[in-house]
């Protein structure tokens, strides 16, 4: 018995949304508690936003310090734990600087547009069966589609801050994004094709009988690949922060922020890492799903103990640990590097992955037979 | 509440609403591409007539035959020719910005004479124009 | 991959122009193919990731300190170089005989030696040996320059202060000859009178003529030292 | 009630801010401006979609224009430098025309808007999943179909992607040289008059 159907019949699992209930509260006419979800959705976000900001922020400097052989911070609280609290506040008390050139306006539009990205893209990701606060049925479509913002946020960041280093970061960063965004789309097809529907919610429901990263043999696997690959491209982490490029670009096209306005380019760069973790698993690693083998057994109802919202999660940061391994790994490519992989390597592999999982998907080829049902 | 939330509704858009509000879109993309010398300007005004054009569809699609998709997949098409058109049309800019050293449109007059074209405003001086012909063939024979 | 393999490597003398040489012959590279390249860029890729990962679960490796609370327990390497120091016997003489091959041998100016004529001995002897901190760049010329073994790099590296002046040092105690023409008098007071004993020892010297609040300036009489900082050379 | 109360204040706003920003793109003296006045456009224009039940229509416009032209366009207007371009605010004689031309064009398409008898079925079921209907239709080869344009769009992206690269590339091809300021010698100054060139460089041998 799989953990749908378990949950099913002990009437635990209900995929219900929190703008679902936030509808039928309407429809009930009571004001207050539509009121309350919505609140509560927001309030959510919010410290949603926060959390995952402060813990990455302290994730990467341990991780990257013990990559490297060092400790990382050490001295604001215990071990360090409170040197993210601590840097926030120094940059909500820092002097926001603007430079004189600079187009005034969309030097402060342009961190908002990439923030609002970000967070617009966490209000559709299915924590658990209960906890999503809208599922869009073109999820899929709607997360490639609104991260287009993050690129004019970046592309907007660089131009107005009238600095040559800003604007060929942000020119890199536009080329890079948009290139490996057909790569990052190319794998999604893959899913999308398998599971049959381009609501987030129901792509996890459809991996109940197995994850497609091993049950669409192969192909998924592959485009699993590809996929954390080119959203590694995606976020401008290392090895392709050629937009950022310190040693040759100062920040990229954030290095004329500084305080709050810099603070929301950080932080969307760190939630993006997890929205594309989130993805990566939500697609191919089975979501919220708990970890089965075979059917029925004391180990499967071991695992269905375990919370969906702690499966979500873990797996989420097993994904960003591994960006974060990449990065600490893997030297930073050259531009022609960059353009070389995603135009010569993935995006042929991603076709041809593509039509091979058209090709299993239509006539129902499953070369090896089914270990996890 | 509900007569508040009644009188408010009385004012939903119907097909009418919807066809004025592209209609008003159409007509600033129009004055943009009347008023606007860059070549990059009069691209943002088609975009923008393209895009009520695109909406139009999806309008009559929604109001006048809503079981069917053909409009929206009409929309479709014109969002692709869209993206062609910019494609092609950006190319076509970038390239006559590193030959011109700029995009505006009223001094896109290369058919009119070989000369004012590469040169820019010149004298017309019959001696300088012959001159400067010879060189040029000259330089483009071999 | 483009990697040799030394055992391919083949050593043969060859005739150039009519002369024999020997040459080393290296096989010409195979041009990989398209998968072995793929499949060996994806292996060193994962290599890199072991590794990193080793040092991520070991965390023995770590190399770290926790410099002030670890103070009492500080361990330096050996040919750590923090600051230079003269060497003085156990009677606390030192070796220095004023010859200047550190001065000649720093490649920034940060020593200067100021010499007399000994008055007992009638020898060149050293009367004050500055060392500008602010410049020297540690690069232990100096210590190989000396051919008496007058010099050493030392361990004691919390030097920062808060004015540029006071990193002007004087190394030498006392002015005077070296510990061999010392130890060569027998009477004590005799080898006393040989030495000035100095009293900025090891303290800051400032080198522009202008004494500091609680500095004298070089060269100034010990009694115009004031506090108040007034007693400049003249 | 108060989904159509919702609706219809919703509508309003969207369209005021939706023609307040089309009025940008087209006034904005910075090109820039415009560009990201037309990606707020835009961007409400999907929002238009999602009212007209056509959330697949609003990803696919969110998904192209904003992810892709918006920033085409701006790529070339930081590649054109027209942005610096500042002679492009329309002479008084200009505007006039061209706010007479096109609010005539307004009040003609108003009237006939307002005139035609349209047939209206709002009470009509619109398709619930518009995703699966429009691919359907897409690659409906039977009458009603739409399997032929399709083909033909697509033909159409690749052409334009290879004359996109074609036209912008910078190398020109040989015996062509006004199809860019490539890097061939004698291409690259094409501002400094003929006469006035290194005959090393490709100027002319005098």
């Amino acid at each position: 018995m799989t953990y749908l159907t378990l949950a099913a019949t002990q009437g635990a699992f209900k995929t219900v949304t929190v703008s679902e209930r936030t509808a039928q509260a309407f429809a009930d006419g009571s004001w207050i508690l539509a009121l309350v979800y919505i609140l509560a959705a927001v309030g959510a976000l919010g410290a949603l936003v926060t959390v995952v900001g402060l813990v990455l922020i302290y994730a990467e400097r341990k991780i990257a310090a013990h990559f490297q052989c060092r400790l990382g911070p050490m001295r604001v609280g215990w071990h360090g734990i409170l040197q993210t609290v601590a840097d926030a506040i120094k940059l909500l008390l820092k002097e926001d600087v603007i430079p004189e050139r600079a187009d005034k306006a969309m030097h402060l539009l342009a961190p908002f547009l990439s923030m609002m990205a970000t967070v617009m893209i966490l209000g559709v990701l299915p924590y658990s069966p209960i906890l999503q606060i809208v599922d869009l049925n073109i999820g899929v479509l709607y997360v490639t589609a609104i991260s287009g913002f993050g690129v004019m946020g970046i592309l907007l960041g660089g131009w107005s801050s009238n600095n040559k280093w800003s604007m060929v970061g942000a020119m890199r960063a536009g080329a890079q994004i948009i290139s490996y965004e057909i790569s990052a789309t190319l794998a999604l097809l893959v899913v999308v094709l398998f599971s049959g529907s381009m609501s987030l919610a129901e792509i996890v429901q459809s991996q109940d009988a197995g994850w497609w990263v091993w049950r669409a043999h192969g192909v998924g696997l592959v485009a699993f690949i590809i996929f954390v690959i080119a959203v590694t491209a995606e976020i401008n982490r290392t090895p392709f922060d050629i937009p950022e490029g310190e040693s040759e670009l100062a920040a990229g096209f954030h290095t004329e922020y500084s305080g709050l306005r810099f603070s929301f380019f950080f932080l969307a760069e760190f939630i993006n890492m997890f929205v594309v973790s989130a993805m990566a698993i939500t697609l191919f690693l089975g979501g919220w799903m708990p970890f089965h083998i075979g059917t029925g057994g004391a180990f499967n109802g071991a695992m269905d103990l375990i919370p969906p919202v702690l499966w979500f999660f873990g797996k989420t940061s097993a994904v960003v640990f591994l960006i974060m391994w990449f990065r600490w790994t893997f030297p930073r490519l050259r531009v022609d590097q960059l353009m070389y992989l995603e135009w010569k390597v993935l995006l042929p592999i991603g076709f041809v992955n593509l039509f091979a999982a058209a090709v299993v998907v239509l006539y129902n080829l499953y070369p090896f037979p089914i270990i996890v049902p | 509440m509900n007569q508040l939330l009644a009188s408010i509704a009385a004012y939903a858009p119907g097909l009418r609403e919807w066809l004025l509000l592209t209609s008003v879109i159409f007509s600033i993309g129009l004055y943009g591409l009347l008023t606007r010398r860059n070549a990059v300007g009069i691209l943002l005004a088609v975009e923008l007539m393209l895009n009520s054009a695109a909406l139009n569809f999806v309008i009559f699609n929604r109001f006048c035959m809503p079981a069917r998709i053909d409009g929206s997949v009409m929309a479709i098409f014109v969002i692709a020719v869209a993206a062609a058109e910019v494609v092609v049309g950006m190319a076509i800019f970038v390239a006559l910005y590193r030959y011109r050293g700029t995009v505006d449109v009223n001094r896109m007059d290369t058919m009119k004479d070989p000369v004012t074209s590469f040169e820019g405003p010149v004298a017309f001086n019959k001696e300088v124009l012959d001159n400067i012909n010879k060189q040029y063939k000259s330089h483009h024979d071999h | 991959m483009g990697r040799v393999d030394f055992s391919d490597v083949k050593h043969e003398t060859r005739a150039f122009a009519g002369v024999t040489v020997p040459v080393s012959v290296v096989p010409r590279f195979k041009r990989q193919t398209y998968p072995t390249r793929f499949l060996f860029s994806l292996k060193s890729l994962i290599d890199g990731m072991r590794l990193t990962f080793g040092y991520l679960v070991r965390p023995s490796k770590v190399v770290t300190r926790q410099y002030p609370e670890n103070r009492a327990t500080l361990k330096f390497p050996e040919r750590y170089r923090a600051s230079l120091k003269f060497k003085f016997d156990e009677n606390g003489y030192q070796h220095c005989n004023g010859c200047g091959s550190c001065e000649r041998a720093c490649p920034n100016g940060s020593i200067i030696l100021n010499t007399r004529k000994g008055e007992i001995t009638g020898r060149n002897e050293i009367e004050r040996y500055i060392w500008r901190m602010d410049s020297c760049v540690l690069c232990n010329a100096c210590v190989e320059a000396c051919a008496f073994g007058a010099l050493e790099m030392s361990h004691e590296f919390e030097n920062a202060v808060y004015d540029r002046r006071l990193l002007v040092y004087t190394l030498n105690r006392y002015a005077g000859p070296t510990a061999n023409v010392l130890l060569k008098e027998e009477n004590l007071e005799a080898r006393a009178a040989m030495m000035t004993k100095l009293d900025t020892y090891g303290g800051p010297v400032p080198m522009n003529g202008h004494a500091l609040p609680t500095v004298r300036a070089l060269g100034s009489p010990r009694d115009e030292a004031k506090p108040d900082g007034k007693g400049a050379a003249s | 009630m108060i989904g159509p109360a919702i609706y219809t204040v919703m509508f309003w706003v969207v369209a005021a801010s939706t023609v307040l920003f089309a009025l940008a793109v087209v006034n904005t003296r910075k090109l820039l401006r415009a560009a990201i006045a037309l990606m707020a456009a835009l961007s409400t224009t999907a929002g238009f979609y999602v009212m007209l039940d056509a959330q697949f229509l609003a990803g696919v416009q969110v998904l192209v224009y904003v992810g892709g032209i918006v920033v085409l366009i701006v790529f070339a207007i930081m590649l054109t430098r027209s942005g610096e371009l500042l002679e492009d605010h329309p002479t008084p004689e200009r505007r006039v025309v061209g706010a007479a031309i096109s609010i005539m064009f307004l009040i003609l398409s108003a009237a006939a808007v307002w005139v035609s008898p349209f047939a209206e079925y709002s009470t009509g079921k619109t398709p619930p999943n518009d995703a699966l209907s429009i691919g359907k239709a897409l690659l409906d080869p039977g009458p009603g179909g739409y399997v032929a344009p399709f083909e033909v769009i697509s033909l159409l992206l690749l052409a334009a992607m290879i004359g996109g690269i074609v036209i912008a590339r910078k190398t020109p091809p040989p015996n062509q040289p006004f199809t860019s300021g490539g890097d061939l010698p004698g291409e690259t100054d094409v501002y400094t008059p003929l006469s006035q060139r290194d005959p090393k460089r490709g100027g002319p041998v005098s």
